[in-house]
């Protein structure tokens, strides 16, 4: 036996330079930033304020900055891609041979949804829900430390894969029977199924945990109709979480038993049907787009109604149109696979569920409409986006609607239209709303705000550049070209293809400018303190707390009497000019940090890489290990500390001064 | 959307028969109805952010405006409307240009049986006893009939200017109607991913005038290659751009024993380390 | 915090599979419901083996039996009720349910509708010869 | 409210890593505020129990698509024999009710019935499993193997993840027999326990449905 299992020397691609350097660039950057570190002593921080943290908000922000940093990797994939097709016209080859540019789109595609989209909404939800809940932190903080870490470690094996092996060459979503070992025998596809049923397993928990936050664990006073729309969306889009994801882990499964053990779930011989894998697939992957949408939508109700400064227009149509999206999201998911031969009555009915869809959406768009009616609007980043993605996702969802009627999508279908539709929604839609949730939020995350000049042009950047670059791609779908291709024929798309990868590089300057934006913030950030805890004249509870909040958010669970919590607070002190009476401390018990997150996500690495490379022994030393970091962790006894209670009393009587002292400001000017 | 509209001779917006020139209304319809609710939000959009801007001293501020039961009705109406006729025009369309729907037509319908290999269209004529590879010739006027099936992965039968197209997989045959109107000649294409070779996996499909067709048909029949078991084994190996050609003659049945898997099987790739060698 | 909402304790809520009551109420709602699931699966198994019933209609009766054994199980060893402290625990399942319904129910119907309009004609002749 | 659960407040176990504002805040739902640890504990999981039966349903769901597709080799109807399906069945039962009494001497805070009835679980969990294995091995010996068609790879995932999951749950029925032992009815060992019980009757509910599904539709073809 061999102990490697398949691993050698010839695993590491030197005859394709490109994932190389890549590859090597990152390993240098990862090592650099890690020796910096440690020279610079940081290491002991890290370890105890932010590797081990199961703080809430801290997790939050490791989530986003794990999307921060796959954007980036699924950009240069992207720009890879474009710059490959502008090249590859009219016959020539490009640069990037099919062995390696299927590789790209599968790993952009894979790592854009599941790394930065799913990843960045639950950081924003896992750092904004309790803050809004009036709440000090998730139901279960160990758990969400392992989620993230599981997270993190199907990210580094997705990455992994540059370097040591090779990434699926399948499509983000592994079709068999081309994703079978007859079609694929290399380790593409091991990487792909064993990353993200790790970082699946990861998503599932966090949903778990966030579901029975908001159900179970509310500020007193803050009943259902109470909460914030977010929560709302959050909650729904968790429900799907729960829902959808295991559905994912059970084909995946199949597929992983199909190439490990020999099984014929999928596989062409042997009475394996591969129509089974894309149904069950779809039945995943259409709740996971309202996934990654639901919670965006909750963002921009938030942002809208603040920088309207008015609540939001009909909040409790609202809520029935973000639970009927949630269920319904369960029966359409045909619509991927209307090409495949299902009978005119399936694809019928599919396609008009599918419709049904736009018409909570539609009731939404018009709500934020009429929030935004009768306000008094500032232009602040997070409301900039919002506007934009209002204009930009009903044309991607329009294009969606187009192709849930069945004819048309017989000749849409697996076209440059399609791909146009999703990153329309995908972008305008997902995309922007982290970027406003990003520009909302970060003061509260960090206590100073971001550089608004930098955050417009980025914005105006990403804006055109993503209309320049996508709006051609349904011009190239509707003359015939499909997706996936590596080079084209025709000369007349040409142009087109010309002025996508023109697109792509607008979205590189505002990426540039996102990234001058964050620097620039950072070095000036004395000037730009939040020192209210407030910038934004909030709504909701989290803009109660200072900026950043301490641990424990709340030195004492607010009080909740109405929609709008915190606003409501606001108006009754200036009518009353006194803030409430100052309620009774008393120490607090928070969760002790801990490493079992990072321990377990270490093993199921290393079980992952051992499985995937079939080196036997280590997957079993990995589980034997993950094992024990559970039995060990539930074995200790004491799993909390105290916050003393001068320190809770402290931290309260800052914070309401400089409450009176805004509620002094407030009285002044009325 | 004149972009679109100006950019796109040769696709689906300029069809050459009956099916894709049904699809094309759909799409047109489907989109002009939903325009009319889109463009609308859209302007109302714009102009309502513009309008109710902080620094508009114009405006009403009217911050108790948070419900209205009117245009909470409207709002919810409005999309319903819509997708009730959108919901209709899906559901008879899907009836009406049901794949494997057979063309009204007095002419007898032509049947062609397609197979997927890694990376090419194998087009059987059992009617006629021959077969070509990456060229589809048919008799303009005629409805084709179709069944598919793959040799190897999936794929997806797509003449963008004909009309629908529709997967070919292992195991399965999928049924596909279609006409072309006129003589002429239009770019067909896998549109299913399959792999290494799939950027070149196009075909070229020639209408021509039903004598010219069967005189090409007559040509054909007995010269050039026999596709039989050794041939089809020959043709089975993957290969990536492959040229046009025609097979003089086919052993019967071919297509019923790719699809029961009986066909030799096309070689397949070999591993070396963790890498794939094509 | 308010006294009185502290005390105001409506219904609360339980944890799922809570039981409530004595250890001997307890015991004898386990046993019942041993019973009932006992009785229900020897049901289950007989009818699966006797041929008195119209066969056809076996199946469907066997589901039933296995739906009620799961409501058994639920109510008397999970102590899921239809009171106002399990209405969340209530609704939890009923989503699972719901989606298990919708999820199944529609995967069936699209498998057998493309296995149906896809199956080479031959193969659907060899299915009916293996019954 | 179990003597546990009273006991929970009392221990001032109120609320998850007393994240909330005092404790044991036990506010109706409707009006919102923290509900107890236990509570909050026994509903997370109860949410994984939920999605864990979702992704049973899948392999059901699988199951029942492929059922047919034997590809010549041996049906359902020719493999599978009721008897020892009707010992397994009977053990599972038994077990739930074993597993029953556990969480009721737990509640009554008597070690020696909870570790006895943890004891006949686990072995009775043990004995499924054995039986179920000599299944396996018997039809792998037999020929049908996960292998040799759609029909016996969705046969063998579906009842070998059940399996699984039983294994996994007697590896825990041990954690928890130790636990119990080490650290006495504490708050947090008697959530566990709550969980434990949970997963062990869940793992019940979903092998009525393999045999009904697997073995009794699957032994009539
Ligand atoms: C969330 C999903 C998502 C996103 C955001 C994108 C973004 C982009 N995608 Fe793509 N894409 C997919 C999902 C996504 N994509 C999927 C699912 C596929 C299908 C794959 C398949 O075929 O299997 C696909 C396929 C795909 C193709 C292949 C089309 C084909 O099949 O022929 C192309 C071609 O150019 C492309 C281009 C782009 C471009 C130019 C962007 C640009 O918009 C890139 C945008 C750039 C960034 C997003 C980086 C910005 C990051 C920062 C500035 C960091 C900031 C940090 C903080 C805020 C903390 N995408
Ligand atoms: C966040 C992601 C996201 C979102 C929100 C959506 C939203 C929608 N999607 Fe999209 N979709 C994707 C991501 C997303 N999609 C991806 C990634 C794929 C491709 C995957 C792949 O193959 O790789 C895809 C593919 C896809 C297909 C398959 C096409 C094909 O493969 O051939 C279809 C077909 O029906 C579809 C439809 C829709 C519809 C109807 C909506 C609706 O929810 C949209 C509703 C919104 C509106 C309609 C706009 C607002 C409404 C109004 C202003 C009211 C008035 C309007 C009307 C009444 C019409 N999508
Ligand atoms: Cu695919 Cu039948
Ligand atoms: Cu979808």
């Amino acid at each position: 036996m061999n102990l490697l299992g398949k691993l050698g020397w010839q695993a590491v691609p030197i005859g394709e330079p490109i994932p190389l350097i890549v590859g090597g660039f990152a390993l240098v950057g990862i090592l650099g930033v890690l020796g910096w570190v440690v020279a610079k002593g940081h290491l002991p921080y890290l370890w105890r304020e932010w590797i081990t943290s199961v703080d809430h908000k801290r997790i939050g922000v490791m989530y986003c900055m794990l999307a921060g940093v796959m954007l980036l990797r699924g950009f240069s994939d992207a720009i890879m891609m474009r710059s490959q097709l502008a090249m590859a016209t009219a016959g020539a080859q490009g640069y990037l041979p099919p062995d390696h540019y299927n590789q790209v789109f599968s790993a952009h595609g894979t790592i854009m949804i599941f790394f930065v989209a799913m990843t960045f909404m639950i950081g924003l939800m896992n750092f904004a829900v309790p803050l809004q809940l009036g709440v000090r932190d998730v139901a279960f903080p160990t758990l969400n430390s392992v989620s993230l870490w599981l997270t993190a470690s199907g990210v580094l094996l997705v990455n992994m894969s540059l370097v040591v092996g090779e990434f699926a060459r399948t499509g983000w979503l592994a079709y068999p029977p081309l994703s079978e070992l007859a079609y694929s025998p290399g380790v593409g596809v091991d990487y792909y199924l064993v990353a993200l049923q790790i970082s699946g397993a990861g998503t599932l928990l966090s949903g778990i945990n966030l579901t029975t936050t908001i159900l179970k664990m509310r500020a007193p006073g803050m009943s259902l109709t109470r909460m914030p729309i977010f929560c709302w969306t959050s909650l729904a889009s968790n429900l799907l979480i729960v829902a959808a994801f295991p559905i994912l882990t059970a084909t995946f499964a199949m597929l992983l038993l199909d190439r490990y053990l020999g099984f014929h779930f999928f596989t062409n011989d042997h009475g394996g049907n591969a129509m089974m894998y894309i149904n069950l697939i779809w039945a995943w992957g259409h709740p996971e787009v309202y996934i990654l949408i639901l919670p965006a939508f909750g963002i921009f109700s938030e942002v809208i109604s603040t920088f309207s400064s008015k609540p939001l227009f009909g909040y409790r149509s609202m809520i029935a149109a973000t639970m009927s999206i949630c269920v319904l999201s369960f029966v359409v998911w045909l619509h991927h696979f209307f090409t495949m031969g299902a009978g005119a009555d399936v694809n019928g009915f599919f396609g008009v569920m599918t419709m049904i869809i736009a018409v909570p959406t539609g009731v939404k768009v018009f709500n934020w409409l009429f929030t935004m009616w009768g306000g008094r609007i500032r232009f602040a980043p997070p409301m900039l986006w919002a506007i934009a993605f209002m204009v930009t996702f009903v044309v991607g969802g329009m294009t969606g609607v187009l192709m849930a009627v069945p004819p048309a999508d017989f000749v849409l279908h697996n076209s440059l239209f399609l791909v146009a539709h999703f990153h329309n929604v995908v972008i305008g839609g997902v995309l922007f709303g982290a970027f406003a949730g990003y520009n909302y939020w970060f003061p509260k995350a960090f206590g100073f705000t971001l550089h608004e000049g930098w955050g417009k042009a980025a914005f105006w950047c990403w804006l055109v550049g993503f209309y320049v670059a996508f709006m051609p791609l349904y011009a190239l779908g509707l003359m015939g070209m499909t997706r996936r291709m590596q080079h084209t024929d025709d000369a007349s798309w040409t142009p087109l293809l010309l002025a996508a990868g023109a697109g792509a590089l607008i979205i590189l300057a505002g990426i540039a400018c996102q990234i001058v934006q964050i620097v620039v913030s950072i070095r000036t950030r004395d000037a730009r303190r939040d020192a209210t805890g407030d910038p934004w004249h909030g709504r909701t509870l989290e803009w109660m707390t200072p900026s950043p909040p301490p641990v424990f958010n709340f030195p004492a669970l607010p009080d909740v009497t109405g929609e709008e919590a915190y606003w409501g607070m606001k108006q009754r002190a200036i009518e009353a000019r006194k803030l409430n009476e100052e309620p009774d401390y008393a120490a607090i018990h928070m969760p002790r940090n801990s490493p079992t997150g990072f321990i377990t996500a270490f093993y199921t690495t290393l079980t992952g890489f051992a499985l995937i490379w079939h080196i036997w022994w280590l997957a079993i030393v990995g589980l034997v290990g993950a094992f024990a970091t559970f039995v060990v962790f539930a074995w200790r006894d004491e799993n909390e500390y105290e916050v003393p209670l001068a320190q809770v009393r402290a931290s309260a009587s800052a914070q309401r001064r400089v409450q009176e002292a805004q509620l002094r400001d407030a009285v002044a000017v009325t | 959307m004149p972009l679109v509209l100006s950019a796109c001779g040769n696709g689906v917006l300029d069809p050459k028969g009956p099916v894709g020139a049904a699809e094309r209304a759909i799409l047109l319809n489907s989109l002009a109805i939903m325009l009319a609710v889109v463009i609308p939000t859209v302007i109302a959009t714009l102009g309502v952010a513009w309008w109710f801007r902080a620094s508009n001293r114009r405006a009403r501020y009217r911050p108790e405006f948070t419900f209205s039961g009117q245009i909470e009705l409207v709002v919810w109406a409005i999309p319903a409307m819509v997708v009730l006729l959108l919901g209709g025009i899906a559901w008879i369309g899907s009836h009406e240009l049901d794949p494997p729907k057979p063309i009204a037509s007095r002419v007898r319908p032509v049947l062609v049986e397609v197979v997927s290999l890694d990376w090419k269209w194998l087009f059987i004529y059992p009617e006629l006893g021959i077969a070509s590879v990456n060229r589809l010739v048919l008799p303009a006027g005629t409805p084709i009939r179709f069944r598919l099936t793959s040799a190897s992965v999936m794929n997806s039968f797509f003449v963008p200017q004909l009309g629908s197209q529709i997967y070919a997989m292992a195991g399965m045959t999928t049924r596909l109607n279609l006409l072309a109107d006129h003589p002429g000649r239009f770019a067909g294409m896998s549109a299913q991913f399959s792999g290494e070779g799939f950027s070149d996996m196009r075909f070229t499909v020639d209408a021509l005038p039903p004598a010219a067709f069967a005189g090409w048909a007559a040509a054909a029949r007995g010269h050039g290659p026999m596709l039989d078991a050794a041939g089809y084994a020959a043709l089975a190996r993957r290969s990536k751009a492959t040229p046009a050609t025609n097979y003089g003659g086919v052993v019967p049945g071919l297509f019923d024993a790719v699809v029961r898997m009986e066909a030799p099987q096309p070689n397949l790739p070999v591993v070396v380390g963790g890498s794939t060698q094509g | 915090m308010s006294e009185d909402r502290e005390t105001a304790g409506k219904a609360g809520d339980t944890a799922p599979g809570e039981a409530r009551g004595a250890t001997l109420r307890g015991v004898v709602t386990y046993l019942i419901g041993l019973g009932l699931a006992g009785g229900l699966t020897a049901m289950s198994f007989w009818v699966a083996a006797t041929g008195v019933f119209w066969q056809p209609g076996v199946a469907i009766g066997l589901c039933v039996l296995a739906v009620a054994q799961i409501g058994i199980h639920l109510v008397f060893f999970l102590h899921l009720t239809t009171g106002p402290d399990n209405v969340n625990n209530a609704l939890a399942v009923a989503f699972g349910v719901l989606i298990i319904v919708l999820v199944g129910a529609g995967s069936l119907w699209i498998m057998s509708n493309l296995n149906a309009n896809m199956m080479p004609m031959d193969a659907m002749t060899n299915l009916q010869i293996q019954h | 409210m179990s003597a546990a659960a009273a006991a929970d407040k009392a221990g001032g176990g109120g609320d998850p890593h007393q994240l909330g504002h005092g404790d044991g805040h036990d506010a109706d739902q409707a009006e919102g505020g923290i509900a107890p640890k236990r509570i909050v504990t026994g509903y997370g999981f109860w949410l994984f129990i939920v999605s864990d039966i979702i992704m049973f349903s899948a392999f059901f769901a699988a199951y029942a698509v492929l059922s047919r597709a034997t590809d010549g080799g041996p049906t359902a109807r020719q493999l599978f024999t009721l008897d020892s399906v009707a010992i397994e069945t009977a053990c599972l039962l038994l077990s739930t009710f074993t597993c029953g009494m556990a969480a009721l001497a737990a509640d009554a805070r008597s070690l020696l019935w909870t570790q006895i009835a943890l004891l006949v679980t686990g072995l009775l969990g043990f004995a499924f499993l054995m039986l179920e294995l000599s299944e396996f091995a018997e039809l792998i010996a037999k020929g049908a193997g996960p292998q040799r068609s759609a029909f016996l790879s969705a046969f063998f995932a579906l009842v070998g993840c059940h399996g699984l999951h039983v294994g996994a749950a007697m590896l825990w029925c041990g954690t928890m027999m130790a636990q119990v032992w080490a650290k006495g009815f504490r708050e947090d060992i008697q959530r566990r326990l709550l969980c434990f019980t949970l997963f062990w009757h869940a793992l019940d509910i979903v092998w009525v449905g393999v045999f009904t599904i697997v073995y009794l539709l699957g032994a009539r073809g």
